[in-house]
């Protein structure tokens, strides 16, 4: 990057299954003026407005355009860019090209789903290609399920280890005042939940929620005038996956894997070799209880087949020496079109220090966020509490 | 801006009302393997990421970079989605180059119109709690913001049909529109009628096709072609949202986007120094009411500037040599197609309808209804 | 590939079907419960630019203020633009040919979008003064109008 | 004072678009082919040598154009599979599928591709393991309109045992 690009503020609202009270754009307003209060601007001082949501999955075509009042973009250049779940990560890559070119100093990214209010099976089952697996789809449960059995039948885990995770995930949501399902659950309760897919209970899933979340960039200078606690942007990398070719389900996959090829080429970028000792704080975007395991060993925090045992030795519990998702994550809350925006934002909140009671007790110098979307796709974002991190 | 990005290949479908025989990626695959083949350039070698632009509600897929991930080189590689018109590529490009963190991106837009029924998806675009349940689309709220020009300024029903007439002419010398022909100022206004004051021949009609495009940093540029188009300005800007919210004859939205642009391109007197304008009127008013955004003449006086000739191919300040999107082309692509034929226009390659010698051309496009976002974009030569 | 351009041109309709549920917010049910209880049409007062605006919103597009102030406007107003619609798509609630038109209600600084009707096509314009007629049975959208007419 | 809590107000709107898919070249031949001659075409890139399914104009891997068609055989391996207890909807029907049902990733021999479909066994895991050889059933001929639901499911060669070691619980 031609500029250093800092985390200056942010903001999201709460996180519900149900917000009669507010409008997508009232919603969208939330988090906006809680990322300009929590960096002491105001709409003025902000260059661009970047919106980003799930493509219609509201029914609503250019939802930037309506969106403007809310975000305080009448004036304002800004462009929607859309890449499915992955999107609100790729918005805050957007935003940090903004400033890292010069033109822009100070970038507002806006990312919201409003859930209830969409058809969400519908569309989601749109993702499938029309004349290929649509009568078939909205699989993903399906898909995660098979991720779930080839784990299990590979490397020996048993479906309690997916029911870890989603302890985990559920208690420390209940850390999170922000967080969707705050549930005081065990693992009994997971493997009592609903069978939808075996070995995915309603409870490996992520649930639907409302919710909004706001990010702002500066360059350097503006970072250091203005802002007590800049977060460092320090690489960025985005891999998609093929249409058809949807192997990360096979644990045994020779095959490259987006998630392999994007963490090697951050780490490569950073000259990360132990990324478990490099990070101090991880938040993944995991749909299921199973991808999150996966993620362990894509990511390199452990060898191949030994995820299920970081989550059996509480190694990524938020005490824990490589904490990941403190925020209870995408289990917990799952705004889709914000989800990978607050990876990032969770992220940052952690090296601030000010994530509250989901604070991790230990140090935080760097971090790292995934996301996760399309068909395999991520977008992966390091960051640091200074330049020298 | 010190550094710098330019424009080096580009590569269009032919325009046609129908294309039942590809589906979309293989309409895409066609102009990307096409610049691809130009340039010389490889996927896995050259290209740093991608930029598509399309809307899931048009292509009938959501996320539908879906199905154009693994044509334009996007497995296991960076590919990122406008939805947006097709100029907003061309700006995010750019930004992505001047980041630092790319240096040769390829663009796409792509739209099969002819899939789906364009009122129905533009219908969506309106807010679903004052606005949506009224049925209006695009063509319905563009006759609004048509009557509401044509009163405020006195533009006469003649001055905008000049601009059907002038823009049908010029596509017969572009071998790759559809609609095209002479056709004289009564033809046009008694085409049959859609949305008073909008008659048949005044709406881009519905055209299949796609627009790839590669940007490189100065650096890769120099070492891929000779004649590196520069992108020299950039401008975005977002309107007010409701039909109601603004005057529909004004353009503070185009206004400052273009002011932008122009700033950033050093460019102080538009009507001087703009040798060319290729912009983006889906309706045939809005080349008027543009031109006056765009700075080309005073509010209100773009039936004045068409009147003079101003604007014809051989005009004082040619608009839309190419035939514009009158001439047929797809919603989503046209502001890529805008830059494609003003970087024509640059490398002196418009064929038939060839400006001249052109130093700067200006390409606009536009997004939502009524020009609800703008983006203009300066071009020049080295 | 020769033999696949002579082979049929193979198509498949289909139809993307999504059920939606628009929340329209507090400020916005209070809007519909009004015009469909009391027949009034509210807007909203932004004190810093000094301007009315519909439809009410909690944010003032212009100036980025909170907007919290529920004013009534109309239910007379001028006709901004209008067109003759002559097509018809089913997402009409109205068969062709019809009149929109846009009215800026008294008191209000913004327009609404809506339906003109009772008017002579040949006559009608810019300008031109209407009101509301508000539908038998409302129900809580902004179909609770069912057009404006002339005055 | 006790407040009446607000009506608030929602507005349902079905959104509704129709739309002519066209197969495009490859998949149009892969459709005929299985429509009227019971075949089920892959294509082959000619970089990495992928039998790819479904048919399509490039191998995303290499970025090279495909144009060799390869006949797959009708029997293939189960690869990956669930079952599915969730009453998933058809989209293209509005009708969900009765479930449970097996679901799973097919290998036809011949493939690099995985096809995903029903598996028409009994949902009990005992009855379905990977690895388990399966064929394709098609629709009758006079039925079939070139669509992916001309094939009605996967089922089981028979004969088959499952192998000891694969206990999945």
């Amino acid at each position: 990057m031609n500029r250093n690009v800092a985390i200056v503020g942010g903001g999201q609202t709460y996180h519900a299954a149900r917000r009669h009270d507010v409008n997508q754009v009232e919603m969208v307003n939330e988090a906006i003026r809680a990322a300009l209060q929590d960096a002491q601007m105001s709409i003025d001082e902000i260059d661009v407005i970047l919106i980003s949501n799930m493509e219609f999955f509201e029914g609503t075509h250019m939802t930037d355009c309506w969106m403007v009042d809310g975000c305080g973009a009448y004036g304002k250049p800004g462009v929607k860019i859309t890449t499915g779940g992955t999107v609100g990560a790729t918005t805050i890559c957007a935003g940090a090209h903004h400033v890292a070119s010069g033109l822009f100093d100070t970038v507002l990214c806006v990312a919201f789903e409003k859930q209830e209010e969409g058809d969400t099976g519908a569309i989601l089952s749109g993702v499938a290609h029309p004349l290929w697996g649509r009568s078939l789809a909205g699989a993903a449960v399906g898909y995660f399920a098979m991720m779930g059995s080839s784990y299990m039948a590979t490397w020996g885990a048993k479906e309690e280890h997916s029911a870890m995770v989603a302890v985990k995930a559920r208690q420390n949501a209940r850390k999170n005042p922000h967080a969707h399902l705050k549930l005081d659950i065990g693992i009994e309760d997971v493997l009592n939940s609903r069978m939808l897919a075996w070995p995915i209970r309603m409870l490996d899933m992520c649930p639907a929620s409302n919710g909004a979340c706001a990010v702002i960039l500066s360059d350097e200078k503006t970072a250091k005038a203005r802002c007590k606690k800049p977060v460092w942007i320090r690489a960025m990398e985005t891999a998609h996956n093929e249409q058809f070719e949807l192997d990360w389900r096979d644990v045994t996959t020779k095959r490259p894997i987006f998630s392999k090829a994007c963490s090697s080429r951050i780490y490569k970028k950073l000259g990360v070799s132990k990324p478990s000792e490099y990070f101090d704080v991880f938040e993944i975007y995991e749909p299921a209880t199973w991808a999150e395991l996966v993620w362990y060993e894509n990511l390199g925090l452990c060898e191949p087949g030994e995820g299920f045992k970081l989550i059996e030795k509480g190694i990524t519990n938020i005490d824990g020496p490589i904490p990941v998702n403190p925020s209870g994550g995408v289990l917990s809350t799952n705004c889709i079109g914000a989800s990978a925006m607050l990876r990032v934002w969770e992220a940052a909140l952690q090296i601030r220090r000010d994530a509250g009671r989901h604070q991790v007790p230990k140090d935080v110098h760097r971090t790292l966020s995934t996301a996760y979307g399309g068909t395999n796709w991520t977008v992966m974002m390091a960051l640091s509490k200074t330049l020298d991190d | 801006m010190t550094a710098r990005v330019a424009i080096v290949g580009w590569a269009q479908t032919k325009y046609a009302p129908r294309l039942p025989a590809v589906n979309y990626p293989e309409l895409a695959y066609e102009v990307i393997s096409q610049v691809l083949d130009d340039t010389g350039l490889s996927i896995e070698r050259d290209i740093s990421n991608s930029i598509s632009c399309s809307h899931d509600i048009w292509d009938g897929q959501t996320i539908s970079d879906i199905s154009i991930n693994d044509v334009i080189g996007g497995h296991l590689r960076n590919e990122e989605k406008m939805a947006m018109d097709g100029s907003t590529a061309v700006y995010y490009g750019a930004i992505g180059i001047l980041s630092g963190e790319f240096d040769c991106t390829l663009l796409l837009a792509h739209t099969k119109m002819s899939q789906t029924n364009r009122n129905i998806v533009n219908n969506t675009a309106f807010d679903p709690i004052y606005t949506r349940m009224l049925g209006f689309d695009y063509t319905s709220a563009a006759a609004l913001q048509a009557n509401r020009y044509m009163y405020k300024y006195g533009i006469s029903h003649e001055q905008v049909a000049k601009v059907v007439k002038k823009n049908l002419a010029n596509a017969k010398l572009n071998p790759l529109a559809h609609q095209k022909g002479d056709f004289s100022i009564s033809d046009i206004l008694s085409s049959p009628l859609v949305a008073s004051p909008l008659r048949e021949l005044d709406i881009a009609p519905d055209t299949d096709g796609a627009v790839a495009m590669i940007l490189a940093s100065e650096e890769k540029a120099r070492e891929i072609t000779n004649d590196p188009v520069w992108v020299l300005g950039l401008g975005t800007c977002y309107d007010a949202y409701y039909l109601g919210d603004r005057d529909l004859a004004e353009f503070m939205a185009l206004q400052k986007a273009a002011q932008r642009a122009y700033t950033m391109a050093g460019i102080k007197n538009p009507r001087r120094e703009i040798d060319v304008v290729e912009l983006s009127e889906d309706f045939s008013y809005q080349e008027l009411l543009w031109t006056e955004g765009l700075g080309l003449c005073a509010p209100g006086d773009g039936g004045v500037l068409v009147d003079s000739g101003a604007t014809q191919i051989n005009g004082r300040i040619p608009v839309n040599p190419s035939g514009g999107l009158l001439s047929g082309v797809p919603a989503n692509v046209a502001g890529l197609n805008r830059v494609a034929q003003a970087s024509m226009q640059i490398n002196g390659n418009a064929g038939e309808y060839q400006v001249g010698d052109v130093r700067i051309a200006v390409a606009h496009g536009h997004s939502g209804y009524c020009g609800q976002h703008h983006c203009v974009v300066v071009l020049g030569k080295e | 590939m020769s033999e696949q351009s002579k082979q049929e041109i193979f198509e498949v309709d289909q139809h993307l079907i999504a059920h939606s549920n628009y929340f329209a917010g507090k400020m916005g049910s209070k809007f519909y419960t009004t015009l469909r209880d009391k027949k009034k049409i509210l807007g909203v007062k932004c004190l810093k630019c000094n301007k009315v605006l519909w439809p009410p919103r909690k944010t003032c597009v212009f100036c980025f203020s909170e907007l919290t102030q529920m004013v009534e406007i109309g239910p007379y107003g001028t006709l901004e633009s209008f067109t003759l619609v002559t097509y018809s798509e089913p997402v009409h609630p109205r068969k062709a040919p019809f009149v929109y038109g846009i009215v800026k209600l008294d008191g209000a600084d913004t327009g609404m979008a809506h339906f003109i009707d009772e008017v002579d096509i040949d006559r009608i314009c810019i300008g031109m003064r209407v009101r509301p007629v508000f539908s038998k049975e409302r129900n809580g959208n902004i179909l609770d109008i069912s057009y404006f007419k002339p005055v | 004072m006790a407040r009446k809590a607000q009506e608030l107000i929602s507005i349902p709107i079905t959104v509704d678009v129709p739309y002519r898919f066209a197969a495009g070249s490859y998949l149009t031949r892969f459709f005929i082919e299985l429509r009227d001659n019971d075949k089920i075409f892959g294509i082959k890139c000619p970089q990495c040598g992928r039998v790819q399914l479904p048919p399509r104009i490039v191998c995303a891997q290499c970025h090279v154009k495909n144009e060799e068609w390869v006949e797959l055989g009708n029997e293939g391996t189960l690869v990956a599979f669930t079952i599915m207890y969730f009453p998933l909807t058809d989209p293209t029907t509005g009708k969900p599928h009765k479930s449970p049902f097996v679901y799973g990733s097919v290998r036809l021999d011949g493939a690099t591709s995985v096809l995903d479909h029903f598996i028409h066994v009994e949902p009990d895991m005992d009855k379905v393991w990977v690895g388990m050889r399966c064929k394709l059933v098609l629709r009758p001929k006079n039925v079939r309109i070139g669509d992916l639901a001309d094939i009605q499911y996967f089922e089981p060669l028979e004969g088959q045992k499952r192998p000891l070691k694969q206990m999945t619980q």
